[in-house]
């Protein structure tokens, strides 16, 4: 069902765990199956020092989470804020069209943490919009 | 299936060697059509028969009130939506469950489309429905009671024998998806006032895509699948020669061993469940503690989910199942946990472990070993755990 | 099947061994439900994927358009009741053909009792439709034309091509019963216009209890048998994963060996035709001569009936078929060979050979030679016959 | 599907043929399967001499046949009256369910043939009546 590097991210996932005192935290849920995702940033001159995360649900969403901690650390904001849940999904090979939804979460989730250090450090990032209360794709239609 | 250690017997069985052979001469040799005329579609007429007889004597029925189907799924359809249109006269309202098979379910809310009134009953939290509701839920265009007799996810038992008589003294039918009772539990279609019941053949150790139905003589039920006239013009399209026999072999080798098998099944039960609550913190049993089925364990652990659980089970090597809705696809969690009053977090951390025969205490014992540590390692990674 | 020589393909073949060996690990080892998450079910879910793929080349179809069923006649049923209620709105009239096989006329007069108006189409004497007549047939609120590929009975392969063209220009859906034209037909769902199409396994040497539906993508059809989400949520119910493989298997072997068999298949039916028409009096051939089944004979003896010579010829080592109404149980004799115009007595004094793989020449020059004497010995019983 | 009798008597049928000047002749037809049955008699001094039979119709309905011309022959016309479709089931150890208005046939044949030879000569036989237009049991509902 899941590529070899989606299998690899989730027995071993990347920056997994907590950052202390974080620049910016984002969480963020997906009512489609009641999953969570927490993103902690360390930024610093504007780059991506260090990132962790903590995610709440199912293999694609742990992988996710734990490529797109890779995909972001060392980046600029603004190239951080580029990671979309494309990117993320190709760098994992792909995934199954019914868990495409939680690439989607592990691109809110940076977006939620940059949000948060937008504003605890009162910049604007631009293109950045405020996190969603809840992130899914649009479904697709079962087709008739 | 290698290695691995198969803990999911109610999704699925493996067919005995036993009833693979006996199915292999109807697939290549006596292979006729036993609607045919000549001889040698004898063969196939009396493997059919022979099928029959022993699926009657195992719910206690006549020959001539089974009706092969092509499994559980069918069974559900048709028993429901035939007495939909059957007793549409006297009344257009059905009874039913919260913690149904969606064979069962999604069937009552197509007929809710087409006009008909479903009551969806409550269960309590060991998903044990309530007798007087159900009484109180009848009502004079009631045509229909249709209650499971064990759960597939939690394995709990429903009071059959009560339902039966409640349906009996309100005369209003009575079906049950036994689905998942079949081969385990002793069942007795004429004591317990059953009308209906749907059997599936798969989770018996017996082939796939063969199940039946059970009608009492004297209902009213057309053929729901229209053509030629097999089953009695009940059921139309050719015999499925092999799966039938495989069928017939398969519920007859469960109840001639029955109850040592079920002693086997509980004893390991039972110690699944006492030491996963003992060694894991935060985890409960679903399901009801005794009126369980024999190889039904299905246990919560709060702060997981549960496809990221299975897919760590199987990277030991264990094969289980889970109500999360990561697993299922769907937008929710399992309906049945959370119809048991589970919140939408504990559903979806929920564990199903079913035994069956190749089951030794030495899976058993695997399974303890390993399970702590991939709780622990799941929680570590949990946003909702705190410690 | 011991000695027997067995002419009756049509009714259903024997699983060739190669397909019986597929089939055989997904009983046993592979046996997981396909649905499952742990690894070890992947080769279950791969093992439907390529039968899948295996069914759609062989008809020109995509694989996402291929859906199981537990046979032709819930496929029929399906496609049938499918369109009629996903296209209600559109309108409530059906145009079929009176030679379609059960599954099909009875799903149609299942329908008429609900409201719906069903066109029974005539045939000629060779069995074809009349492309004339389906044009004047179709009307504002047609939703649905059902003609079958071929004929079960006397063969006869309908004009398929023209009908999914007319059907394309009034913007009606088309379905076609191909159970007995896959395998030994070449077809071609998206030249020939077809939305649905029904097949069956245990026609082309794969096992019983399993078929398919080819739905057209874009065509409005909802499930006919509820419950869970197996089949892209149109088919529910455990797939039967071993049949799929069989089935897929099986129409591979069809298609990489067509030419030639349908070669063989002709040889032997020409003959058997001329030379029974040739060897015994007052007998004549039903079907048309050359748009015909490769493996189909069909031929009616005048003043004999057809289940006296089914068993005469079964006492000789020979099973075939009839159109006799003795042999159907039913009240009419083979509606087939009425609608072609045969009167009542030589409907019932017919005989229909299929020819399959394990039939050889030395096979129908032993049918040649019993064949005349037998039917001499009912006419010498028969009131009717006075020489 | 069938007895032994059954096939015994449908592979060597008994008495099959005509007779030329029969006593009385029957012919019987069952619009269920559009079958058709004659029975030849031969009777002299109130004894079933000779019979003959032609049949088209099923397995069950030659078998029938044959035998109710065994049953009948040497029997007085009122005993061979008594000749019942049960009694011809009974001789062929019984008949499938959906064959049991073959032996229906055979019955009303011998029926039709004594009421042809009552007419001849102008007799009237005790219990006799007009042979029916078309021959067929009540039929079993399918229950419901
Ligand atoms: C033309 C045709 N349609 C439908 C069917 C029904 O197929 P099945 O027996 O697989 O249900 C048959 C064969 O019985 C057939 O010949
Ligand atoms: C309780 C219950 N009912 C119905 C079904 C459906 O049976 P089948 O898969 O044979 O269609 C199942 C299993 O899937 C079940 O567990
Ligand atoms: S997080 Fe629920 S499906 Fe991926
Ligand atoms: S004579 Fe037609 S069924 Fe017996």
């Amino acid at each position: 069902m899941y590529t070899e590097k989606v299998m690899d991210h989730f027995s071993n996932p990347r920056n997994m765990g907590e950052l202390e005192n974080a620049s910016g935290v984002g969480t963020v849920g997906n009512a489609k199956c009641g999953d969570i995702m927490r993103i902690f940033l360390d930024i610093d001159n504007n780059i991506v020092k260090d990132v962790r995360f903590k995610t709440f649900g199912c293999g694609a969403a742990v992988a996710t989470s734990s490529i797109a901690t890779e995909l972001v650390k060392g980046k600029t904001v603004e190239d951080a804020l580029k990671v979309t849940n494309k990117a993320v999904m190709d760098a994992l090979d792909g995934l199954p069209k019914a868990k495409v939804h939680c690439s989607l979460l592990a691109e809110e989730a940076i977006h939620a943490a940059l949000w948060d250090y937008a504003q605890k450090n009162n910049i604007e990032i631009e293109g950045l919009e405020p996190p969603k209360e809840d992130i899914h794709e649009h479904e697709e239609e079962d087709d008739e | 299936m290698d290695q691995a250690i198969y803990f999911d017997y109610a999704a699925t069985t493996p067919t005995k060697k036993e009833v693979v052979d006996e199915m292999l001469p109807y697939f290549t040799t006596n292979f006729g059509n036993p609607s045919s005329v000549y001889s040698i579609a004898n063969k196939s007429r009396e493997a059919v028969l022979t099928a029959r007889e022993q699926i009657a004597k195992a719910i206690h029925a006549k020959d001539d009130e089974i009706f092969f189907t092509s499994g559980g799924t069918e069974a559900d359809n048709w028993a429901i939506k035939g007495v939909a249109e059957n007793y549409q006269s006297k009344g257009k309202h059905i009874i039913t469950s919260k913690i149904e098979h969606h064979a069962v379910l999604h069937t009552c809310e197509y007929l809710e489309k087409q006009g008909y009134e479903v009551t969806y009953l409550e269960v309590d939290e060991d998903g044990l429905i309530s007798v007087e509701a159900l009484k109180n839920a009848i009502r004079e265009d009631t045509i229909l009671i249709t209650i499971m007799y064990a759960n597939n996810e939690i394995g709990t038992i429903q009071p059959i024998k009560e339902i039966g008589q409640i349906a009996k003294e309100n005369g209003v039918l009575f079906h049950t998806d036994a689905v998942q009772a079949i081969g385990t539990e002793a069942i007795d279609v004429k004591e317990y006032n059953i009308d209906l019941l749907s059997m599936s053949a798969h989770k018996l150790y017996g082939p796939k895509g063969i199940g039946a139905l059970y009608i009492k003589k004297g209902t009213k039920m057309k053929a729901y699948i229209h053509g030629g006239t097999q089953e009695r013009r009940r059921r139309a399209g050719t015999e499925n020669v092999p799966a039938i026999v495989g069928f017939g072999k398969a519920i007859k080798l469960a109840y001639n061993n029955r109850e040592d098998n079920n002693k086997k099944l509980i004893t390991l039960r039972d110690k699944l469940i006492s030491e996963i609550l003992d060694k894991v913190p935060y985890s409960r049993l679903n399901g009801h503690q005794t009126k369980r089925l024999a190889n039904n364990v299905n246990i919560s652990f709060e702060f997981i989910e549960g496809e990221s659980l299975l897919i760590m089970l199987d990277m030991k090597g264990i094969c289980a199942s889970s109500g999360s809705a990561c697993t299922s696809g769907s937008l929710d969690p399992s309906h049945v946990l959370m119809a048991i009053g589970l919140p939408h977090e504990k559903a979806h951390g929920s564990l199903r472990i079913t035994l069956g025969d190749r089951n030794t205490e030495e899976d058993v014992d695997y399974l303890l070993e390993v399970l702590p540590d991939i709780v622990k390692r799941l929680r570590d990674m949990s946003p909702l755990y705190e410690d």
